[in-house]
């Protein structure tokens, strides 16, 4: 059984292409092009180049001794909040901006919740001297203030997204809506494994670098290529589906996925797709999502802006359901003490996003041989003022 | 036969009159469509308002995100449309987006429609294809037609399959873009109504997106067989409530200047 | 001749120790120790795989394709950006905390201007588990708010310095008190290529390991270890430092250093130590140090934090008084605006101290053939308000 | 002979005092001199105030920002002293941070203390070692007494080393800390003056820092052949001002209780 994408388009259930025809062109233009192009020596040349000499990696695979000690098992941090840009959200933007620019585009639009991935965004445009414009909720704007900035300093144009709850679900729709409106010349860089097919895929090995170099970097360290445990935080689900990746269809790595509790499940205060969801069809895909018995898409919540999506993508739809992954619910509260924990023994500060995936640790026991990798997906740099108020530091 | 494809074979170019069920007060929804079908309106598509809809402009949104908080729901557009056949004839469409009918059942929704009198469904996020290889069949056995766009974008080959997959009309999009996003036509539309026209495609098309008034009316359906307008009927309701409805409607069928 | 420390403690006639002799037991420690200690196979086992794991190095030496372009000379980027907490800085911290552990020292202090070396000292202190007091001028708590809040996170303890010009000056003097006042379990960890010997050397020695790298990465890509000019900037010396040190005496490698002019070498709001200085005693160093007269040192000003020290590393007075370096001084505006270019033509924000380097560029011209290394020496995420109202964005 | 070494062999406990010139007031410097040695003072210390004290805690450290403040500088200074030894026979000394000496030019800056009748120097930040390689042949063409610090943490061969090139006496740091950080001592202290007296130094010795009263005054003495008072001086100028100098001193040297 093979937990990737299928040829249609589909993981298990979950999928497809639910996009109005004006969209039609452009998403037909990319699946016909996305492997051709990415699989060509030249595209994979300057990916490497650019991963290696502008994003800074390999990201480095840090063993997190005193974090171990505290929790008697060996924990491993896979350090996304090194690369340039301070998240994995880099690894796929370097990826697009390469497809786009070969598929002649010359503007670049893209959603964003944390703001990490709008200033991914904004970055490679740069680099690349395309047009940028980043469609970012209202409410968003406001707690994510930092990145706000540097999109501005980066020469992207930021819009708010005034319609719904004014999060990332929004942004999305402005995005889709500004695609519409500009088919020809735009490229519409997706932020997550989310929306139609091929963006959860083509997103997914972008991603999968960080996999890639976890295998490696664990045969140095550990003489083993496979971890027991492989541990991420799921927004979109782009940092999990990059670390997940090389090890979907072995099953003798097993997977944790964490969701955003919010102020906890039964609170209507949540962002916990997979326990909250049912199947329905969001930003062009189907797949598991919060929602009304009408259909109607709910509002989620969490502190954390990043995993503030009431969706989740198909890959992980499908982890979910056929019981592939484990998915645990991390509350504010919990997420917000083990970022300041991870502070405190180990001198990194975590984006709130990956404070829900350290805060497993005091959820679930472990063996004192297991070896867990934890994809430290982004720094807590724009998260800052929220750990301040929340901790009265 | 059903009654849109009735209507189709009138002589005479068609309007159709989008508005979302709901706004702008809940219960507006059959005294509108009554409006409208005795001011001469040809077509209407009722709205159900969904929470995300991505393929429409700030109007329709607001108009959807109106009908939602004004209770609007899926049991309750049929609640009130229970009756509709005793007071209207002409052909009557849902449009919406793909997940309420998803949540409701593809199937129960589609027994609903017939049972209420709806002759066909827009679903602007359920591509002909996956309607083509899913659905077809149960939208068929209820009688319904489900109705599909094109764009300027989109390619021969898909037109040809579109048609060959469609039994009403070919609901064709003046210009990319969502809902009320331009107005008027330019050399581009003109061109692109002119190639559609020459293909000579088994359906007949109606042409949606940038129609808001009698002159571009009359340029949209100068080689097409209709013309639906939508975000310009919202934005009258909103200016002027339902009282306004057949003047609008009359402003757009008799030519003002001569 | 020889640009790099003698046996006493001097660059030609700077450096040296002049320190009370309260100081005198710690220094003292220190200077018998150092090379012993970082000379030792397990220091340098620990010291290298902690700048790998944990830092990320080595940073990417990145050529800048669009900046090359605009000034029509082949432009690296020796990205110190990249590096965990996001400057030069943590190299030195990781090298000093190590040191300290085995001089059984359990606290540490230091003293901060922008608020980088701050944060590197309270990462490495978290790292270890070790208490950390940071002085920091009360006017730059203001101007770097960020690195403020980061420390604290840390676990940090902040201790403003109100005295002087509340600056990095009077943070370094109350360093030197709180050093004065904790003789023995104190280490007091100098951020810059300042103070007494041993410190300019021991930092410097930290800070090699970028010149070490930039050697064989340059070979990579161009096959020669040298380049034609080597940039960096300087506060205290110690980027630049660690940029030239294994270039120091090859004088066919040309060294520019830039110093911050402030509003303009002849305002009297300046921080250009070398042509606005005169030798003299600063923090226990004989160098170059902006002063009255009579001796009085002198409130510098610069709008950046990290560059505004009214003195300079005795490395860097020497490479001065012997003209083995040149010295541009650039202006608040026109740092500012280099900032600003980098971040739209490269999708690299960098710190405003690093914006002086940058600013060479519309200063001198380079031929099409000359490679350039430019130490990036830090990301801007701290100076975000400082460039957004800079700039009204 | 110099005067500091006249003063040493007197058989009684020395008391010295140290304020800031310039402080509170700018032409105060005079004054306070004659004050002191009225009130029965042995020996003046005189600050010359520098912009970066670091050797000093917060009293001093105020004092010092007063003074610059105040317009003292090191021209000033001289030129307050110019006929003090009309008035004052006790010895004086200068202290001061290298740099403003250095600026001035070392040995311009002893002539200047020659003339002016100034007997020696304390030099915090210039270590002996320095000072014995460089300085020394300077000092001692002027005849000027250079006075040095040993703190509790100085190791026993270092302190030899002082004392061979010391010519006055050895300036006890009472803690390792700065001035105006501790007042009053503990058995630590008790266990180091009684550890430097059993040394049998050539130099006599007088303990400095954390001394504000008769009690601390007598305890650092015991062992010695005098103290200095500093931070609690300047704070009684700052809350009394000159008038109450020779009620300081004496409460100092007298014992309040029997
Ligand atoms: C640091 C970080 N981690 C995780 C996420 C969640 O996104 P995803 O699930 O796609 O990795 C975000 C989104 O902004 C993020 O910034
Ligand atoms: C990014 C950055 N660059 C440069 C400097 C200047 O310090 P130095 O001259 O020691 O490299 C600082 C100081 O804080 C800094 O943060």
């Amino acid at each position: 059984m093979s937990y990737n994408v299928n040829e249609k388009g589909y993981y298990g259930d979950f999928g497809g292409a639910y996009i109005p025809e004006m969209l039609y062109p452009n998403i037909e233009e990319l699946r016909n092009n996305y492997l051709k192009i990415t699989s060509e020596a030249s595209f994979k040349e300057e990916f490497a180049h650019l991963l290696k000499d502008y994003v800074g990696r390999p990201s480095p695979l840090y063993f997190a001794d005193r974090l171990s000690k505290k929790y008697n098992t060996k924990i491993y941090l896979k350090r996304e909040d090194l690369n340039h840009t301070g998240a994995h959200k880099v690894n796929n933007t370097i990826g697009q901006i390469l497809l786009a620019k070969r598929l002649g585009k010359n503007r670049i639009i893209a959603e964003t919740g944390a703001g990490q991935h709008g200033v991914a965004t904004a970055t490679v445009c740069a680099l690349m001297g395309i047009e940028c414009v980043v469609y970012m909720g209202e409410v968003d704007i406001a707690r994510q203030a930092p990145n706000v900035a540097r999109m501005k300093m980066l020469g992207a144009k930021v819009v708010p997204a005034l319609s719904g709850s004014r999060t990332l679900k929004d942004a999305t729709n402005e995005a889709m809506r500004d695609w519409i409106n500009n088919p020809v010349d735009t490229h519409y860089i997706v932020g997550s494994v989310v929306g139609p097919h091929p963006f959860p895929d083509m997103v997914a090995r972008f991603q999968a670098v960080v996999s890639d170099e976890i295998k490696w970097q664990l045969q140095e360290k550990e003489g083993t290529e496979k971890p027991d445990y492989l541990i991420a935080c799921v927004g979109g689900g782009s940092n999990a589906a990059g670390t997940y990746y090389h090890y979907l269809d072995d099953e003798s790595v097993k997977i944790i996925a964490v969701e955003a509790a919010g102020k906890g499940i039964d609170t209507g205060e949540s962002a916990a797709t997979s326990v909250l969801g049912k199947e329905g069809i969001i930003h062009g895909s189907k797949t598991l999502m919060m929602q009304t018995k009408d259909g109607q898409i709910t509002e989620p919540y969490s502190i954390s802006a990043g995993l503030d999506y009431p969706g989740v993508g198909p890959m992980h739809a499908n982890l979910y359901r056929t019981g592939r992954a484990e998915f645990i619910s991390i509350t504010d509260d919990e997420a917000m003490t083990a970022g300041l924990e991870l502070s405190q023994l180990e001198g990194i500060i975590p984006a709130i996003e990956t404070s829900h995936a350290l805060a497993v640790f005091d959820h679930k026991k472990f063996n004192p041989n297991d070896i867990i990798v934890v994809n430290l997906s982004g720094r807590g740099d724009k998260d800052l003022q929220n750990y301040i108020d929340y901790f009265k530091l | 036969m059903n009654r849109i494809n009735q209507k189709l074979q009138e002589d005479k170019k068609l309007l159709s009159i989008y508005f979302t069920a709901g706004y702008p007060e809940l219960e507006d929804t059959v005294e509108i469509i009554e409006k409208l079908e005795s001011s001469g309106v040809d077509m209407i598509e009722i709205g159900l308002p969904f929470s995300d809809p991505l393929a429409d402009g700030p109007t329709i949104q607001d108009s959807s995100t109106q009908a939602l908080k004004n209770g609007m729901s899926t049991e309750k557009l049929f609640e009130q449309l229970k009756s509709i056949r005793e007071s209207v004839s002409i052909p009557l469409i849902i449009m919406g987006y793909f997940n309420p009918i998803l949540q409701y059942g593809v199937e129960a929704f589609c027994i609903k429609c017939q049972e209420t009198g709806i002759d066909g469904l827009i679903i602007p996020d359920l591509p002909v294809d996956v309607y083509h290889d899913t659905y077809k069949t149960i939208f068929d056995s209820y009688g319904l037609i489900n109705v599909f766009l094109i764009t300027p974008q989109t390619s021969k080959d898909r037109i040809h399959f579109i048609d060959s997959v469609s039994e009403g009309f070919i609901y064709m999009v003046s210009s990319a873009s969502t809902t009320g996003a331009k107005s008027g036509f330019g050399d581009e539309q003109t061109q692109y109504f002119d190639r559609i026209a020459e293909m000579n495609l088994k359906n007949p098309q109606i042409v949606g997106f940038g129609i808001s008034n009698n002159h571009t009316f009359q340029q949209a359906t100068r080689h097409s067989k209709g013309a639906i307008i939508g975000s310009a009927f919202i934005k009258h309701l909103s200016n002027y409530g339902k009282g306004g409805i057949s003047e609008f409607v009359e402003s757009v069928i008799r030519s003002e200047t001569t």
